[in-house]
């Protein structure tokens, strides 16, 4: 067994290897801890392993087949992905998106950000032993995912909004569905708070691990709730309002802590202020009204007119095989994901395909903040410390 | 033969082979099992002898706490295989044969002079009469060793505090 | 696209160049967002300058992101996206660097949040950053030959 | 019925193997661990004169014996652990200098 | 040899009750997974085993084969004997414990040997207990030393100072019963249990005067959760954190040993809780008029059972279960008959009751295992160290000073 002499110290420390195979790891993150006895003395974070060359990618994708594989970046939040993607390029086109279709986004991306903070409760939760809580969130994960399907034929991968708007008409019913939800949603965070929230067990778990100070956040760039569990305010939603979300009200949750349990109570706050999103946005979408902008060569027609009009099915023929050619130029969008920024970085050089995609993944960038959290505790809190960024590798490694 | 005089002698036979095995051994760990073997034998032959009590109390405090430190302490050593170095010349000509000697002359006087007395009828020993002794005629001895326990905890926690 | 007259009253650009007329090479804004493109050399200057001034307080580095213009020259371009909190604005610094000697200095000291960023473009555009703390490759395999997002790599790799 | 004198010989080749093992082990655990070898024939001679002699001292030292031999275990064992960080060794020949 | 068993008839008794029990005790071994699966996944919404038998029935079976026929991997570079003696102490340790259980008053005759239920009846039953659960750390700390990994060997470690911190509080926490029965003896601690306080409140330890054992009885519980490994102690094989700690390293069978060792640790500590805190087999109910339908209560219970398999059994989705769970309810009436008679009914209640008690508590134990998060560490040093070894040193000052008083 490799054991090696600390020289500062003079005690034997061993390097433990945690991951990429580790159940606690959120995929295939490597964690490389220089242990003197279970206290953490040195991590050292390892990526990569997840590498799929989405940015190279998407340099050889016209614009709207890039979205797909937006899709696979954060994979517990694919909207939000989307979302940020489109936006990005259609800051670039100058393109107004109509209303409906934004309010459709907000509520989709909100409901979005809940299923991700429920896989992140459950794992956390699971991390630290309690079993209960991970099914309970799977539970409620799943009537979202439903309503996901319900909206785009699927429940993970799901491209739904497009360059200018959506990919299609929402079905029949699909409001009644969320309504569903927002009403059952409630008592359940309930529930989850009931098994925690003030559970002994918990609260020593928690309370005082993983601890980072406002100044330390900023400087290393940690962005959503990890951010602002340490007190700091920053939300996208609020500072850079995009998709009408200054026509919404909403609250964002912030504590001065800065430990894990702060994080946890941010994360529980920010359940119940997404569902005050998305009851606003139930009641501010129109019954009737296009879906995607009118700008002919850029978004596709609709069908019915591709079928009547020859100039749309032209323009059909020419955005499906080469696309369409945004002016040169070069945009940062960023947007609130679940995770925090995520950003798109997008330059065009005048030809269909984009010249250069950069995600600013905020996964990526919080994940730096790790070996801050955990050196010199133990190792169980390095469980604690990884559950509490709320990583997904898709979204690190890229 | 009787019950009992067959389960002395297997009971013997482990404490004997687990004693040569701690010395043939090479890795500590594999030397602790062969002592635990030893220990719970002797547990065995104080049942045989009626001391229900301290069998009991063999396994519990010996094979239960004192080993389980030696086996922690190793583990957490890390302790690898012995080293074979020379081992002194003096113990090899000389302490050998003599601790060899040393053994069969005391197995032989003591198989031929205290093998005479006869062993006490059976029936194991109340424990209540035990704790009675304990805590009327040794009561002093026995209040004596708590204190002792005591500083040894105190020594156990300062050595192992030393280092930061 | 750039409107230089217009941004000559922009604060933060007045600011930089009343502070050091060296450090701003030009300025642009398109859809909303102002870049700044700052001469090599300056970058570390102006990015200590631009964190600590309390007009601006750029403390927070969102991102740093290189493009690869291959095969105009200089090739790279640097875009630290730069946030200011308690002022809600962003600002894009940009650096260019040839590709004969890619190196720029590195910011690490300033925004500690830079480190990833300045090893993953190390790792995929091959842009080294003087006075890194830790610059080796982040998602590659240690022993990857190549630089993967440089526009002569092809997107199915060496094979 | 088996006669005391069968204990006290499996007690005294006991005692005579925690001898031997006590000066050819090189291990400092080890060495330690025949001593508590080498206690435990001596309680066995104990706990068989005992019941030879019908008298219940005999258990009350062996009581009182392994409670000696807790105390040491755990002063010794500490003192191991300090000779092992100091050292980086176990051996007993590298254990020569009376200091820790 | 021949001559040997001959003069001792009590071996082959012995050697009997021993098979029977252990026949019994590795199906309830089982069908204690079984059952915690099902409790577990009903408190998480979930339906638990449902494809392999009626209502998954026959998945112990299932799990059984899988485990046998499973690769065996062994790790390059353990130390392949201790490798292999660790599941071997676990499994055996443990279920030797359970010899030392009495499971009712009741005596039987076995070839013209009066024989009661439970195998072995020691003066000192207790501390051999004790004895034996406190070699179970051997089979935890030398699998994880044996595997030469690295998680495993943390886990060992955690396993051997975790174990030996909570016995201390596990025998400190029963100093108080033994002061109450003035016995070691398992038997003579039910038996200083009888009677009723006021005539209707037990006389259990849990409430007995002169000092209530509640104090005990909380130590002695959370200690033994975490003697046996479960949640929210089991950091030896905390998933989250070391993999599966000892045991990552084992594979097929030998795993399985780990398995089975938790779980009859977990029924012997039930077992105990029941007999030193609860009253064994003594019924919580006073003997007097009103009450004396309860000696059918089991009848009853299994006559219920039984009803309900079948009216499930008929509506069962499948064939089997249609055909398996009425045959299963109609075995069960049987019972119900057969310990309705009044000879057997005597003979039934001890057992009877000491069986519910003890499922009682391993429905808590799965039950906490559903609902807490685990601990870290150091935390579990300090609970041990600082929470329960004081609190049941101050149990056996106040006890033994509530005896004192009460003499006077």
């Amino acid at each position: 067994m490799a054991t090696t002499v600390n020289t500062i110290t003079g005690t034997q420390t061993m390097v433990l290897n945690m991951g990429p195979q580790h159940p606690s790891t959120h995929g295939v993150l490597r964690v490389v801890l220089e242990l003197d006895g279970e206290t953490v003395l040195k991590a050292r974070t390892e990526i990569g392993y997840l590498h799929t060359g989405i940015e190279k990618s998407c340099e050889a994708k016209t614009y709207s087949q890039a979205i797909t594989l937006t899709d696979r970046l954060d994979y517990l939040a694919p909207l939000s992905n989307n979302l940020c993607y489109c936006l990005a390029v259609e800051k670039l086109l100058g393109l107004e998106v109509p209303k409906r279709a934004q309010y459709i986004r907000v509520l989709l991306t909100e409901l979005t950000r809940i299923g991700s903070h429920l896989v992140w409760l459950g794992t956390h939760a699971i991390d630290l032993g309690a079993m209960s809580v991970f099914l309970y969130c799977f539970r409620e994960r799943e009537e979202i995912l439903k309503i996901l399907e319900m909206v785009s034929g699927q429940r993970m991968m799901t491209s739904y909004f497009r360059i200018g708007g959506l990919a299609l008409e929402p079905p029949p019913g699909w409001l009644a569905a969320v309504e569903r939800f927002v009403g059952m949603f409630p008592s359940r965070i309930q529930e989850y708070e009931d098994l925690l929230t003030k559970n002994r067990i918990w609260l020593a778990r928690t309370q005082g691990v993983g601890k980072l100070d406002a100044e330390d956040a900023i400087a290393l760039g940690v962005s959503g709730p990890t951010l602002r569990g340490s007190g700091v305010g920053y939300d996208v939603r609020k500072f850079f309002p995009y998709s009408s979300y200054d026509e919404f009200e909403f609250e964002v949750p912030t504590r001065t802590e800065g430990d894990c349990y702060a994080r946890y109570l941010v994360r529980l706050a920010e359940l119940r202020e997404s569902l005050r999103i998305i009851r606003q946005a139930m009641a501010k979408i129109p019954a009737e009204g296009p879906i995607r902008s009118e700008a002919p060569g850029i978004v596709p027609p609709d069908r019915e007119k591709m079928k009547t009009e020859m100039e749309a099915l032209i323009y059909h023929f020419k955005i499906f095989t080469e696309g369409f050619s945004p002016p040169p130029g070069e945009v940062y969008q960023a947007i609130e994901s679940p995770r925090g920024e995520l950003g798109f970085y997008v330059a065009s050089d005048g030809s269909p395909k984009p010249w250069r995609v950069k995600v600013r993944a905020p996964s990526f960038v919080n994940l730096q903040a790790l070996p801050k959290f955990v050196e010199g505790r133990l190792i169980a809190d390095v469980v604690a410390c990884i559950g509490t960024i709320d990583i997904v590798l898709g979204e690190v490694d890229r | 033969m009787s019950l009992e005089l067959v389960l002395f002698f297997v009971l013997a036979a482990m404490a004997i082979g687990g004693a040569v095995s701690l010395i043939l051994q090479r890795h500590p760990i594999h030397s602790a099992l062969s002592l635990i073997v030893v220990m719970v034998a002797l547990a065995g032959l104080y049942l045989l002898l009626g001391a229900e009590f301290i069998a009991a109390v063999q396994i519990i405090v010996y094979a239960g706490a004192i080993m389980v430190l030696f086996v922690f302490v190793i583990m957490l050593l890390n302790a690898g295989v012995e080293a074979r170095t020379n081992v002194s010349r003096m113990a090899r000509y000389v302490g050998l044969p003599l601790g060899f000697f040393l053994t069969v002359e005391l197995a032989y006087w003591i198989a031929g002079g205290a093998g005479r007395q006869a062993p006490v009828s059976a029936g194991p020993t109340p424990t209540r009469e035990l704790a009675r002794m304990l805590f009327r005629e040794f009561v002093f001895p026995f209040e004596l060793t708590s204190i002792l326990i005591l500083i040894a905890i105190l020594g156990a926690v300062v050595l192992a505090k030393k280092e930061t | 696209m750039a409107e230089t007259q217009d941004l000559e009253q922009n604060p933060v650009v007045s600011k930089l160049r009343a502070w050091d007329p060296q450090a701003v090479a030009e300025t642009h804004e398109f859809r909303g967002e102002l870049t700044i493109v700052v001469p090599r050399e300056q970058l570390r200057r102006a990015a200590e300058f631009l964190h600590g001034d309390p007009e601006s307080q750029f403390a927070y580095l969102s991102d740093i992101t290189a493009v690869d213009r291959f095969p105009v020259e200089p090739r790279f371009e640097l875009n630290y996206h730069l946030l200011s909190i308690p002022h809600r604005a962003r600002l894009r610094l940009k650096v260019r660097v040839g590709g004969s000697d890619p190196v720029v200095d590195s910011v690490n000291a300033v925004w500690p949040a830079a480190n990833w960023h300045e090893r993953e473009i190390f790792d995929l555009f091959g842009v080294r950053f003087e006075g890194h703390p830790d610059l080796r490759r982040i998602l590659m395999p240690e022993d990857w030959e190549g630089h993967p997002l440089r526009k002569d790599y092809p997107v199915e790799g060496f094979r | 019925m088996v006669p005391i004198s069968y204990y006290l010989v499996l007690s005294a080749i006991l005692f005579g193997l925690g001898v031997v093992a006590f000066i050819f082990k090189r291990n400092i655990i080890t060495i330690f661990m025949s001593i508590e070898l080498m206690l435990n024939a001596v309680n066995l001679t104990f706990v068989a004169f005992s019941r030879a002699l019908g008298k219940l001292d005999g258990q009350v030292f062996v009581f009182f014996v392994i409670v000696v031999a807790a105390a040491e275990a755990a002063v010794g064992l500490a003192i191991i652990l300090l000779i092992a960080r100091n050292q980086q060794s176990l051996n007993i020949e590298r254990v020569n200098l009376l200091k820790l | 040899m021949s001559n040997l068993v001959a003069q001792h008839p009590v071996l082959v008794v012995a050697v009997i009750k021993i098979a029977v029990l252990m026949f019994l005790l590795l199906t309830a071994l089982a069908y204690l997974t079984w059952f915690e699966r099902k409790v577990v996944a009903h408190i998480q919404s979930r339906w638990g085993p449902y494809r392999a038998g009626p209502h998954g029935l026959l998945q112990p079976l299932a799990d059984g084969l899988k485990f046998l026929f499973k690769e065996d991997v062994t790790p390059s570079g353990a130390d392949r004997f201790v490798y292999y003696l660790a599941p071997f102490l676990t499994l055996s340790l443990s279920l030797t414990a359970i010899a030392l259980i009495p499971f009712g008053p009741g005596e039987f005759k076995l070839f013209g040997q009066r024989t009661s239920l439970g195998i072995a009846n020691l003066n000192i039953g207790l501390l051999f207990l004790f004895a034996i659960t406190s070699l179970g750390v051997y089979g935890v700390a030398l699998a994880g030393w044996s595997s030469n990994s690295k998680y495993p060997l943390l886990g060992g470690l955690r396993s051997s100072a975790q174990m030996v911190s909570y016995e201390l509080a596990l025998t400190m926490s029963v100093v108080g019963v033994l002061l109450l029965a003035g016995s070691f003896n398992l038997r003579e601690i039910i038996a200083a249990q009888q009677g009723f306080l006021w005539g209707w409140l037990p006389r259990w330890n849990i409430f007995a005067s002169p000092m209530p054992q509640v104090i005990g009885f909380s130590c002695f519980f959370t200690a033994a959760i975490a003697e046996t490994n479960r949640l929210p102690f089991d950091l030896p094989e905390a998933e989250g954190e070391l993999v599966a700690g000892f045991h990552t390293e084992y594979a097929s069978f030998k795993f399985a040993m780990f398995f089975m060792g938790e779980y009859a640790s977990m029924i012997t500590v039930s077992c105990l809780a029941t007999i030193l805190f609860f009253g064994g087999w003594l019924s919580p109910f006073p003997q007097i008029g009103a009450l004396a339908w309860m000696r059918y209560l089991p009848t009853a219970l299994l006559a219920a059972g039984s009803a309900w398999l079948v009216w499930d059994g008929i509506r069962y989705e499948t064939l089997l279960g249609k055909i398996v769970l009425p045959v299963l309810g109609v075995v069960l009436a049987g019972l119900a008959v057969l310990i309705a008679l009044p000879g057997a009914n005597d003979f039934i209640q001890g057992p009877f009751w000491f069986l519910a008690k003890v499922f009682i508590f391993l429905f808590i134990y799965v039950w906490v295992r559903g609902t807490l998060p685990r601990f870290r560490y150091d935390q579990l040093m300090a609970v041990g160290w600082k929470l329960l070894l004081p609190a049941s040193l101050a149990n056996i000052v106040l006890t033994s000073f509530a005896i004192v008083v009460g003499k006077r």
